[in-house]
């Protein structure tokens, strides 16, 4: 029976956002300088990471609400990818936003997604996922008034709610059988088959699809994230679509899916990987170029529910945090890049010629972006083989190979953005962009370089999760 | 028939319900109704099972579904405010500035 | 160090100093050196030789392993046995020289120095080749001499003509060398061995089926033939005659094209028993012998007379070694070398004088002027002509000898006519150059004169040596009735196989034919003395009268046109179907198409995104409903 | 550990050099030169110390590194040298500071970009041909593409994006299924062996069952065949080689052409050997194919550097031709081809871009090089005789060994009652001699000889480009005269390769070979 301390301990990172937020109305009743905000967020984010570092070291695990609270190594893990995104994302917001209410929704979406990592059971899942989306759209909201920024986020609250209402379903008709509502049970009466079985885990599984954007559920992502200012469509690619997965992966774990269904799973990711990357080729504002990108990589994520080795779980940790860093530097990297346009849509054409006037960025974003599109030896590579072996070693050779053909596809627009960066532009050209330095930017900088470090982290030692993970 | 399956059939017959309104119904307040008669299948179907399987879960749940339904709607209806002030319309198809 | 490792690399030494600095050095220097050291090669080989031609045994010099790996180990060695030494004493000597000659051809050539430094380098190959103890190492001096003369065959390379008689050269020789090189293949695969003594040896003991014999026997002919300017290969040698005429003399008539020859008999115990070879290389030869002579006929550029006549000599050669009298080939090659050089020589020293006028039209009455050439010119053209006692006289009867004593009739009558032939038109040509009123432009006419004694000398000293080299093998016959040996024949014998056929010793049928060969001589030169000083007349009757036959005639039968066929085809393939069709479509196929495509679906698939938020929710319904119904097919 | 140092050194000097380059301030390019010029020749010393210091009778040797990276997946960061890449790694040592001195004198912004691109794609092709893991091979493999791709688009020439474009993406697609052959591969192992492994170690002792060896002999053949390029997958190679810089073009033609020949003889021979012996006479008649048209091609070329392109195509289809042989002379011909050509093609790319850094791009137009710039043409001469096959020089050498061994190998096919396809391909491949010489000799003619044209004078070969030069040429006459010892080098390499191919395929010599080498061995004696 664990007690009131290991309420204190196990749950310190929440306690920590927790006072984050009240200390932030607070500060916001008192009119403080809104300066503040910022610094203090990251000061509680770093401290949460801290505790939640000492937990993985100390190997600490416990189970605080039987059947719906445990933390586990795969919570405490989770929890820390969440914090770590969240973290450098709050880097790469300050410069952009200086207003409490921002970091309060910040960390309340953030809280939520600790919560879903260490949810054993459904109702706490639902609340984390609950309170992980609606800050989002709050957040997109935020200070844009009547812009367009209310039609993407209508559009996006929408079809979470409904997808929300299919999970909820999904959930309610395995109950109706089994009469619980603890995780483990619905995995092993989902899979079980049946119509009825078949029903509720296809239910479950195409709400999470409609979360984590996977065609034909995804429509809503490139509205989205293309009327979100560029630090909130970071955000949605990066923390949301993490906790998404990782929520996911909470719920199906290691357990192999029904040959029918993986078969199934498989079809909906190469055509999610197809659509998402040939669609890309066309945009031309880096924001709708970032939300196809993210439904193609929705579907190299689902590919690893196809797995029936066994190492789904840290594959998909790998690919999910790899992912989220790297495009939140990407992000980071073009507003360093073309900060002029950061209102007006971000056309991908600022980028023309960047690399003559901004070398470092530049270079980083096309590391980035060449990341994303799987080129080796970057962690982007790295990831989409961890998924793929087990992909083909399940014996999916053929999806396999289509799904990489999706991925060459891929890089046709990836290398675009490498093409602007080093496209020839008149001196003219080349002495404006110069100036547009003006606010410092010095946040944004620590957070691509924190991101940065971790990518190389990354790259260094791909079986990082396979090693965490497997300690007991 | 028992009366459990029927309620059940009942839920899922509402959910559909929902689901098509939301998908063809024009107006942005009855969309969001639509959406309300979702949850609510959903919240039949829970309690429905809870008190066929004797257990509290599904009850429980029902609750954490309203709340989390209002807090949605609440911000819902913030963005159909702002959403007839930019357009001045409550038709949803006023509102498909983003798309390609 | 090794001497026959020294003979072969003092020219290539002449070739470095040369070619690198010579540019710094004074003239004097550079011609020192260019004809010291094929001078000291020269002592050298006869040093070798005169130790080959008491003991008879042949001189081999390990240099070092070439390529080995397990199963197959070739060694580059130097082979120096009768043959060889006699190819040396040829090259070292005549090529000494030539060099000597050149030195006041040259004088007033601004890149002196470059052309010593190829003419070394040429003799470098050429020594590599004769020296060369496998296929493979004669195939690199083989190419190497190829080489050498495409640099020197375009030496003047500021003139277009000129470089392309190079390329001309070397490509046709190529295809030659495609022969040799399948040959060596060949051979190696049956005989597993690259080395020459192995080779014949090895065919000498029967283990190869005959009819791979004839096959080996005849892709060799086709390298002989790339080198040796045979029919059908010959085309590049007329045009070969746009180098320096030393460079003529020394490469396309003493030396290089001799190399065929050299080559068959070198591979004699492979011909030897490849009877349907023997017979194919006998009757080519005949041929060129025939057609060459012909083509001389109609020349009015003195190089090239000189050169369809060299054509149709080694044709003889050719001949002979197809009849199996390698070693009256190898005479005729040793005669031909002395007085051929000596021709061009001459050629060289009237072109010379007439400051590089080389069309007999505009010659004429030169012999007052040039009595040196004159008389050298007459000695050598009669060597050629068989006048005896000159030595081409001796060389080429054997050879018409054993045409017919181990050969056929038509074989000899061929022969015949074609040295009836070469008197005819080398006679042609001394009474066109030499005699009559002269023709000579007045712009040339002032100042004509003898070259330096370094060239009237060499012309003398190869005049001499065409006179008497010719005593070093007397025909059977003449032995008998002087009662001498024949130094030559008997030198060579341990290495040649002589497949004489028993009627073969017939000295009175012999006789006979020596008689008529003489006839047929004085008769070829009787009639170009009519023609072109008595009647001279008749001689534009004969060419009005003879239409057709003239213009194929002169214009070497349109070898060359069907060259020239061939390669345009190859132009157009490669310009109008591969660039212009084939190139595209693949570029388009693989790059330009996929392209278009990716770039409509991509259009297809954003549209897809309609903006309607209740599309959206459609999409949801559909793929639900997809995922449901597949569940229920499935489960 | 301290085995691997001097490979180790081959990895970091690069990286080291770059970050130097990257810290001088960007005004000073001639400094930035210096140093990257200072460990391009450390790099050149270590490479050559290696050659010269391996020991080809065995075929490993001490210089071997081996770093776990991700170790439950069997991925190391496994880098040795070997009888196969001993060569390479000699010649990607050798190229590169030559390169850059050739481009010194040319005019460049952003020479730091430049440099670090050439230290990162020197870096990653060493890289490709030492690792001895295949992830790790697959990896390198890749990362070429990126600096290769950036020198096109920065310096090319006025088409470079299409250029870098075609490049990239056509290079690219080859790896698409290579990449399912690889992690196929790896899964075989786990199967087998019960342990994820990419060690070709391990990777040559399965038993792949012959769909899969087919599987992986397809793709590897795919992506190899884009890389050297072989006939119909060459079509980038005209415009990549055409718009790249001149450095980049000379260190594609001569160092990332190997990388696809390579593939062959590392991945397709051992990995799928029943295959690849079924399979050979086709590959032989792709390889004669593209001998043949890129020589035709080459013979009405007008723009010189597609000349020396399609010239180059023709050339890696006698490397192909003699790898498929499978038989000692070929595939130690083809192993002199690759340093042969390098060589070759790279002087002859360099000699032009000396023009072009001299006349600019009017040097397409020049003619009478030979009373403009002696020196120059004399150097191109060579270059061109290298190419040209002849004797002495290693062009002879290495086609002389690969016609020679493939000879031998159809005749005995043929003979044994198999197909001829493969005399008959190299009957064709041996006409190739007359054409290359036809084209490349018409090029000396049209650029060497002549009157001169508008182009009036010319500077002559200055000492430090000589002095670049001449590594190249010594190396090209060392294989020509003497490449005994050189060959013995890659004997256990040749060795392992002829005894991972199935049996089928290395047919017996007919037995009067075997008695009569013995006799030529004994005639040797004397």
């Amino acid at each position: 029976m664990p007690m009131a301390t290991d309420f204190l301990y196990g749950l310190l990172p929440e306690h920590l956002l927790l006072t984050l937020i009240l200390v932030l109305m607070v500060l916001e009743i008192m009119r403080a300088d809104q300066g503040l905000a910022g610094p203090l967020f990251l000061l509680t984010l770093s401290l949460g990471c801290g505790v939640l570092v000492t937990q993985l070291s100390s190997g600490y695990t416990l189970t605080l609400i039987p059947g719906e609270i445990v933390i586990d190594r795969f919570a405490v893990l989770a929890k820390l990818v969440i914090l770590g995104c969240g973290t450098v994302l709050g880097f790469f917001s300050i410069t952009g936003s200086k207003c409490f209410k921002t970091w309060m929704l910040l960390a309340c979406s953030l809280f939520g997604g600790m919560v879903i990592m260490e949810s054993s059971g459904f109702i706490s899942l639902f609340i984390g996922i609950e309170m992980l989306s609606l800050p989002g759209f709050a957040l997109m909201l935020h200070g844009r008034g009547a812009s367009i920024a209310c039609e993407g986020a209508f559009k996006y609250l929408l079809m979470s709610s409904v997808a929300t209402a299919l999970m909820l379903f999904g959930i309610s008709l395995v109950y109706s059988h089994t009469g619980t509502l603890a995780v483990a049970d619905f995995v092993a009466a989902a899979w079980s088959g049946g119509a009825h079985n078949w029903a509720a885990g296809a239910l479950v599984l195409s709400g999470f699809f409609i979360k984590a954007a996977v065609f034909p559920f995804h429509a809503w992502a490139p509205d989205a994230y293309d009327s979100a200012k560029l630090p909130v469509t970071a955000f949605l690619a990066s923390v949301i679509k993490a906790a998404v997965v990782l929520a996911l992966v909470r719920i199906v774990g290691n357990t192999a899916l029904g040959s029918d269904a993986a078969l199934a799973v498989a079809l909906l990711s190469v055509g999610s990987i197809f659509y998402g990357n040939v669609a890309a080729i066309q945009q031309s504002t880096f924001k709708r170029l970032l939300a196809y990108s993210s439904i193609a990589h929705a579907g190299y994520m689902m590919f690893a529910l196809t797995d029936t080795t066994g190492g789904r779980v840290e594959s998909l940790f790998y690919y999910v945090a790899v992912y989220a860093v790297t495009s939140i530097i990407a992000c980071a990297c073009f507003s360093l890049l073309c900060r002029d346009a950061l209102h007006q849509g971000d056309p991908l054409s600022c980028l023309d010629g960047a690399y003559y006037t901004h070398p470092v960025p530049s270079t980083i974003l096309a590391v980035t972006v060449l990341s994303l599109a799987g080129i080796p030896p970057f962690p982007g590579f790295l990831a989409k083989f961890l998924i793929f072996k087990s992909v083909i070693a399940s014996g999916y050779l053929v999806p396999a190979v289509l799904a990489f053909a999706g991925s060459f596809l891929g890089v046709v627009y990836y290398l675009g953005i490498v093409f602007r960066l080093f496209k020839p532009t008149p001196a003219s050209e080349i002495a404006r962009a110069a100036l547009i330095q003006q606010q410092s930017q010095n946040w944004t900088w620590g957070g691509v370089v924190i991101g940065s470090l971790a990518l190389a982290i990354f790259m260094l030692f791909p079986d990082l999760f396979h090693r965490l993970l497997a300690v007991v | 028939m028992d009366k459990y399956q029927f309620l059940i059939t009942m839920a899922g017959v509402l959910f559909s319900l929902g689901l098509l309104g939301v998908a063809v119904r024009r107006n942005l307040l009855v969309v969001m109704m639509c959406l309300e008669i979702m949850l609510n299948a959903v919240v039949l179907s829970f309690v429905t099972s809870a008190s066929r399987s004797g257990t509290l879960a599904g009850t429980s749940m029902t609750f954490f579904i309203y709340v989390a339904a209002s807090c949605e709607i609440a911000l819902a209806m913030a963005i159909v405010v702002l959403l007839v002030k930019r357009h001045g319309s409550l038709d949803l198809d006023a509102h498909q500035d983003l798309k390609g | 160090m090794n001497k026959l490792t020294l003979i072969l690399m003092l020219p290539l030494l002449g070739f470095l100093i040369n070619g690198l600095l010579g540019s710094r050095l004074p003239k004097a220097v550079v011609s020192a050196i260019a004809c010291g050291l094929p001078a000291l090669c020269f002592v050298l080989t006869w040093n070798l030789f005169s130790g080959v031609y008491r003991t008879g045994a042949p001189v081999v010099e390990e240099l070092f392993t070439w390529v080995a790996f397990p199963g197959f180990k070739l060694d580059a060695a130097l082979y120096f046995d009768q043959i060889s030494a006699m190819m040396c004493l040829v090259i070292t000597g005549v090529g000494t020289l030539i060099h000597v000659y050149s030195v006041g051809y040259m004088s007033h050539d601004e890149s002196f120095s470059r052309y010593f430094a190829y003419l070394n380098l040429f003799l470098f190959f050429m020594l590599l080749l004769v020296l060369g103890k496998n296929m493979v190492l004669l195939f690199a001096g083989w190419e190497g001499v190829g080489i050498a003369s495409y640099l020197l065959i375009g030496f003047w390379f500021q003139d277009a003509e000129k470089t392309s008689a190079g390329l001309k050269a070397f490509i046709v020789n190529r295809v030659g060398d495609t022969g040799f090189v399948l040959a060596a293949f060949t051979i190696f695969y049956f005989a597993g061995t690259l080395d020459f003594q192995e080779i014949n040896a090895f065919c000498a003991n029967g283990q190869i089926p005959v009819y791979v014999l004839n096959l080996i026997g005849i892709l060799l002919l086709v390298g002989a033939c790339g080198k040796s300017a045979q029919i059908p290969l010959h085309v590049w040698l007329p045009d070969a005659m746009a180098g320096p005429t030393p460079v003529s003399a020394l490469i396309h008539a003493a030396t290089m094209v001799t190399a065929g020859v050299y080559l068959l008999s070198r591979l004699n115990g492979v011909f030897l028993h490849a009877p349907g070879a023997m017979t194919v290389v006998a009757y080519g030869g005949a041929l060129t012998a025939l057609l060459g002579a012909t083509m001389g006929l109609t020349q009015y550029n003195l190089k090239k007379v000189l050169a369809y006549s060299t054509m149709s000599q080694i044709g003889l050669m050719f001949l002979a070694c197809g009849v199996g009298a390698f070693n009256a080939a190898l005479f005729h090659l040793f005669t031909h070398a002395f007085f051929k050089a000596c021709l061009f020589l001459g050629a060289g020293a009237i072109i010379h004088a007439l400051h590089g006028e080389e069309d007999m039209r505009n010659m004429g009455a030169l012999g007052k002027k040039l009595p040196v050439t004159l008389v050298t010119f007459l000695i050598a053209s009669l060597a050629l002509s068989g006048v005896p006692p000159f030595a081409g006289f001796f060389s080429k009867d054997e050879i018409l000898w054993s045409a017919y004593a181990n050969g056929s009739m038509v074989l000899w009558l061929t022969a015949s006519v074609s040295s009836f032939l070469t008197a005819f038109y080398m006679f042609r040509a001394i009474i066109m150059t030499f005699f009559g009123e002269s023709r000579v432009p007045a712009r040339l006419a002032k100042g004509i004169h003898e070259g330096p004694l370094s060239m009237s000398a060499v012309l003398v000293l190869l005049a001499f040596c065409s006179v008497w080299a010719g005593f070093l093998g007397l025909p059977g016959a003449l032995r008998e009735l002087a009662g001498v040996t024949a130094p030559f024949y008997d030198f060579l014998a341990p290495v040649i196989g002589h497949a004489q056929a028993a009627g073969a010793v017939d000295h009175h049928l012999e006789t006979v034919f020596m008689g008529i060969s003489i006839a047929v001589a004085f008769a070829g030169i009787g009639l170009a003395w009519v023609f072109y000083s008595l009647r001279q007349e008749w001689a534009d009757k004969v060419k009005k009268s003879s239409g057709v036959a003239y213009d194929l005639v002169s214009q070497g039968y349109f070898f060359d046109a069907l060259y020239y066929l061939v390669v345009r085809c190859l132009d157009w393939v490669s310009e109008s179907v591969l660039a212009r069709r084939v190139e595209p479509t693949l570029g388009h196929g693989v790059l330009s198409a996929p392209n278009d495509g990716v770039n409509y679906a991509s259009r297809l698939f954003s549209s897809m995104q309609m903006g309607n938020v209740q599309g959206y929710v459609f999409y949801v319904f559909l793929g639900l409903a997809l995922v449901l119904l597949w569940g229920v097919l499935h489960v | 550990m301290f085995d691997g140092a001097a490979i180790l050194l081959l990895c970091l000097i690069p990286a080291v050099i770059s970050l130097l380059v990257s810290l001088v301030p960007g005004k000073d390019s001639e400094s930035q030169r210096m140093i990257s010029l200072a460990g391009m020749l450390a790099l050149a010393a270590i490479s050559g110390w290696l050659f010269l210091s391996y020991d080809g009778s065995v075929n490993a040797s001490r210089h071997d590194l081996n770093i776990a990276w991700i170790p439950y997946m069997g991925v190391n960061f496994h880098l040795g040298l070997d009888g196969l890449n001993v060569y390479l790694v000699l010649l990607t040592g050798l190229l590169f500071p030559v390169v850059l001195i050739c481009a010194w004198g040319s005019p460049r912004s952003r020479e730091k970009l430049y440099l670090n691109l050439l230290l990162i794609l020197q870096a990653s092709l060493f890289g490709t041909f030492l690792s001895q893991n295949l992830m790790l091979f697959f990896a390198f493999w890749e990362l070429v593409l990126i600096p290769m791709f950036v020198l096109i688009l920065v310096y090319g020439g006025e088409k470079r994006r299409e250029a870098a474009n075609t490049f990239f993406l056509y290079t690219l697609v080859g790896s698409v299924l290579l990449l399912a052959a690889v992690i196929l591969l790896g899964v075989e192992s786990l199967r087998q062996t019960g342990s994820w492994s990419f060690e070709f170690s391990t990777l040559y002792a399965l038993q792949l069952d012959y769909g899969v060896q087919l599987f992986v002999f397809l793709s590897v053949l795919l992506a190899c065949a884009i890389k050297c390029p072989l006939f119909p997958f060459h079509s980038w190679l005209p415009l990549a080689y055409g718009e790249a810089p001149a450095s980049g073009t000379a260190l594609m033609a001569g160092a990332l052409s190997k990388m696809g020949a390579f593939g062959l003889l590392k991945l397709a021979i051992p990995l799928a050997p029943a295959v690849s012996s079924d399979a050979a006479p086709f590959v032989i008649l792709l390889a004669v194919i593209s001998i043949l048209y890129g020589a035709v091609l080459a013979l009405r070329q007008e723009d010189f550097k597609k000349l020396i392109a399609y010239s180059s195509l023709s050339h890696m289809g006698y490397i192909v031709l003699g790898v498929f042989s499978f038989q000692q002379a070929a595939v130690h011909g083809a192993l002199f081809q690759m340093l042969s050509h390098g060589a070759a093609v790279v002087g002859l790319f360099l000699v032009l871009s000396l023009l072009e850094q001299r006349v600019g791009a009017s040097y397409q137009g020049l003619t009478a090089l030979s009373t403009l710039a002696p020196r120059l043409a004399v150097t191109l001469m060579l270059f061109i005789l290298t190419s040209v096959a002849l004797p002495l020089t290693s062009g002879f050498t290495s086609e002389f060994l690969i016609l020679f061994g493939g000879f031998q190998q159809g005749l005995v096919a043929w003979q044994a009652g198999l197909s001829p396809l493969t005399l008959i391909a190299v009957l064709l491949a041996s006409t190739g001699m007359v054409l290359g010489a036809g084209y490349m000799l018409r090029f000396a003619r049209v650029i060497l000889y002549g009157k001169t044209g508008n182009i009036s004078t010319l500077d002559d070969l200055n000492p430090r480009e000589a002095l670049a030069f001449l590594p190249l040429l010594l190396l090209i006459l060392w294989i020509g005269i003497y490449p005994a010892p050189i060959m013995g080098k890659v004997q256990g390499a040749v060795d392992q390769l002829n005894a991972q191919v199935a049996p089928s395929s290395l047919l017996p010599q007919p037995k009067i070979t075997n008695t009569s080498v013995n006799g030529g061995a004994n005639a040797n004696g004397h």
